[in-house]
């Protein structure tokens, strides 16, 4: 059942370059973007170098292949998700697609179903990564709508203790992440979004950190919107989703303004396309579309199943591992049924950005810092966190070397 | 190894005991600088006496790099002429963007020419830089109220 | 002085396939999208596959490389504009950027230079592409601003005798464009922007199709801000680039919010880094803005004079061969001088679509329809146009097939 | 020539002679659609005599294609029954997905068979269903109204 690391890692090229000076390249940064497979990098110059037109455009050839390889990308996402095609938005980012939603919401008429406004109240949770959180302050003070939050527990779990207080009639919006960046917890969200559709919110999930790593289904997971961003997952920078219930996605008002997204245009006035052109002003990212539906192909060929197994038993791995260093404290949970494979941690009086740096000497690759959830980390009670991050293409191998370099920098640093 | 270029002696020993750290009552100006891509954090409060640095103090959380430099630049600058003290930041500032190729004046930067080596690693020169801005907002800050 | 096509074409692969069985491609739609030369595919795979890592996220060797290649790309878009390093903002598209301005203003805080109301006015043009009129007149419905536009001229240019009436101490935004995706109108904006600015307007320049065909050097333009498509200019699909006068750009509110653009961040509140960081939330799309660098310097390697100079000869050429077709009429200037390589016309009684259709099955791909400037060709009384755009690896033996397809065409359909 | 499957000679010849152009007066229902991608206009008006389509006239701007499609449709669903016309339209839209594999029943499309090359230029597919839609659109307005 187990991951033939070894053949997979053939097929992404950047391992057959070393760091610092002939060192293997441990990559344990796939939380802030994963690497790329060849079939990815070959999917955008096959598009550049054969196909390359205006999408939806033109009635020659290449626009009509260029046309056609987008939307076959489109039904690529869209059955990865358990999605209909016309569900299936595509932005630059998550970033975006959540920028996206926000903008949305105060675009909307009043009486729309998406109106908010001072009787209304926004809910988060205190480890959203900042794309996750910031839209939706800056949308509470636009509208005047009350932004609330779920807390996290000393283990770095969500605190659903005061979930009755959180979502109440007022709520309209419920925006919560799948995975945290940061402690790596997954959240189930099935009794958030059972009692946010209760009180008629809408539910938007941040899934930058699953969709890469566990299955996710979303007319099982029953949210309302789902974010996620390509790069993460296999994918071109440059590319990112937004998934939306049809019938909320095709009401919901537009966000970016322009070419292709339109029905009729006047000097004054406009009216739109149905969804999801209405989304998708401009000429869009064809490219890295392409090449992000050739990134999910790679990863299903290899099974979200088998990902997902394959990280757990490396987790495990390094949660023991690290365990046995004294001074280091993992933050989030030690159980690996309750999380994936980012583990981030402190080790006494070493700062992350010395152990980082110790570690990069080494050839190990891993993030330090607040990784873009600020309040998390100050919640947290800890200035910046060390995070190793794990993937397809990692293995013990990968663990032994970090486990090692951790050691090593100890020594150097003193300790 | 060449991490040992980033991590001078000096700086490991200013880390583990850092000078003039523990904020001052008394001061003329008070700031609060933070360094948003990893989250280091220093408040520094700096006294004038005319156009001379009489006092300096300063506490913060962050890596060795950002609180060995700011307790080196608080034993430099302390006593100096403002005008000097400008000299002294505008070589600091040169070095780190000299991309290690910097010959830095030992005889103006004194203890800080540890820091060369920090000037290879992109990352990290704002580290570097953190307590230096500190000080620079500070004395105009001072000078503003004196 | 003359381009020397031959060689350029041996650098676009594109031009290695074939049409409609077997069929030799004639480009003529570099309007809506140009064709790549490998340098830029090989950018974008070098990034890839050598270089992948999060930008500004992290202190390993991959960050720092991929930070320095996104940063010296920004140099280059610099220098090509004649602009400071912390002038350009990478956005998504053309579409994002002139979108992210007309967002910044409703952003604005009461009493900044950017707080757009009733009392005021935006004034843009009747040949504005969608992306330069829709984001306005939604601008002028959020803040109760009234929309104003210059007229065009039978022959297609800027109709300007107005101006006094149009531009006035009422004036905040003046939004225009520098060539026209229809017309092939070069508008000089020095009037335009001379008055805009003895008001106090703020003058927005769209240049997507002007910087990949003409010398474009923001200093001597004296506009506010410029907004330009990478896919345009030789560039990968997926970037726009964004440049605003520094003080400006660093005072105008951010669009998108997320990581990356902050300076602090607690769970109610947030604090944003200075330009151009704020305008950059998220991951950028770093292989993109790579892969523009290295289309813009492949075109600085023709150079920018060259390359009007040949499209000003090749459109003189077009011009005088569809003059001599019966039932021709191009719509928009006829002399070189006022335009770019960008030719609209009608042919009696064959509609655009029929005709862009027989072109197609002759390898010769063009647009048709109304190019995303619906209420220009309403305001030219023709429901639609076909359009042939010119480019460097277009040369006299494309205008040839395009002129012989065109009579073969009138044949084909009966005329 | 393979774009003589595009273009039949049936095609042409509707788009140079319309059957049907030309607006009535009184009519059950109006419509009037726009195809956004190219700018084509149809604007079509329908009566109804109990569940029987008793006119149709329209008129409009756009390609061969489209213009000829408003054209065949028009005179087809003339004096059909509502269920009828649906079976009609069924077929017609099933055709145009058909990406050139499909095997139209020419008994129930008629002339309109001759638009099975459409389904192979994707691009197109729009053009030639617009009159379709605004007829589908007008039979159940005018359904309301009665
Ligand atoms: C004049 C003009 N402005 C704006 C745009 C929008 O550019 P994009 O679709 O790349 O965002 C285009 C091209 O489509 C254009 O020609
Ligand atoms: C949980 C989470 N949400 C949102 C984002 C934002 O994604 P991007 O920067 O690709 O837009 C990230 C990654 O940076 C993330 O980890």
């Amino acid at each position: 059942m187990s991951l033939d690391v070894a053949r997979i890692r053939k097929d992404f090229p950047i391992f057959t370059r070393t760091i610092r000076d002939g060192k293997k390249l441990v990559y344990l940064d796939s939380g802030a973007t994963s690497q790329k497979p060849q079939v990815v990098i070959d999917a955008e110059v096959d598009f550049y170098a054969k196909h390359n037109a205006a999408a939806h455009r033109g009635a020659h050839q290449l626009a009509e292949e260029a046309t056609e390889m987008f939307e076959a990308s489109r039904e690529t996402v869209a059955s990865f998700l358990g999605a209909k095609t016309e569900e299936i938005v595509f932005t630059k980012s998550a970033t975006e697609s959540l920028n996206l939603l926000a903008y949305a919401f105060s675009n909307a008429e009043p009486g729309s179903q998406f109106a908010i406004g001072s009787e209304h109240s926004i809910v988060v949770s205190e480890m959203e990564h900042h794309a996750n959180l910031i839209p939706w302050q800056q949308l509470a003070k636009r509208s005047g709508a009350e932004l609330k939050w779920f807390g996290v527990t000393s283990d770095g779990r969500l605190d659903e203790s005061n979930i009755d207080s959180l979502i109440t009639s007022k709520t309209k919006i419920v925006a919560i992440t799948q995975q945290s960046n940061v402690l790596g917890t997954i959240n189930n969200l099935d009794h958030i979004i059972e009692k946010a559709h209760k009180v008629g919110a809408i539910v938007i999930v941040d899934a930058c950190q699953s969709v890469p790593h566990i299955p996710v289904d979303v007319t099982n997971l029953g949210a309302d919107f789902l974010a996620f961003s390509g790069h993460k997952i296999l994918g071109p920078t440059g590319v990112g989703v937004l998934w939306g219930r049809y019938e909320l996605l095709n009401n919901l008002p537009p966000f970016l303004f322009g070419g292709s997204m339109i029905e009729n245009v006047t000097m004054t006035d406009a009216t739109w396309a149905e969804a999801p052109r209405k989304f998708e002003a401009g000429v869009p990212n064809m490219a890295q579309v392409v090449g992000l539906a050739a990134g999910i192909k790679y990863l299903q060929s290899i099974g979200l199943e088998k990902v997902h197994e394959h990280e757990k038993a490396l987790t495990r791995y390094l949660l023991n591992e690290l365990n046995q260093i004294p001074g280091i404290a993992v933050v989030g949970p030690t159980d690996v049924s309750l999380r994936g494979g980012t583990v981030s941690f402190t080790l006494e009086a070493i700062h992350p950005h010395d152990l980082g740096q110790y570690l990069d000497s080494a050839g190990i690759a891993v993030r330090t810092g607040h990784h873009c959830a600020w309040p998390l980390t100050r919640a947290l009670g800890v200035p910046a966190t060390t995070r190793a991050s794990l993937y397809v293409y990692n293995d013990n191998s990968d663990i032994d070397a970090l486990i090692a370099a951790i050691k090593d920098a100890k020594k150097y640093f003193g300790q | 190894m060449q991490l040992d270029n980033l991590y001078q002696e000096v700086i490991l020993d200013h880390y583990k005991h850092p000078e003039n750290k523990g904020l001052a009552t008394s001061y003329d100006a008070q700031v609060h600088h933070i360094n948003p891509s990893c989250g280091d954090e220093i408040t520094l409060n700096l006294t004038l006496q005319g156009q001379k640095v009489s006092a300096i103090s300063w506490d913060g959380v962050g890596c060795s790099i950002s609180q060995a430099s700011v307790s080196i630049m608080s034993s430099l600058m302390m006593n100096k002429e403002l005008s000097e003290a400008q000299t002294i930041l505008d070589e600091f500032v040169a070095l780190m963007q000299s991309k290690g190729s910097g010959s830095p004046d030992e005889s103006v930067l004194e203890d800080a020419v540890a820091f060369a080596g920090v000037s290879q690693y992109p990352a990290r020169i704002k580290c570097a830089l953190l307590g230096w801005m500190a000080f620079k907002d500070a004395s105009v800050q001072a000078q503003k109220k004196n």
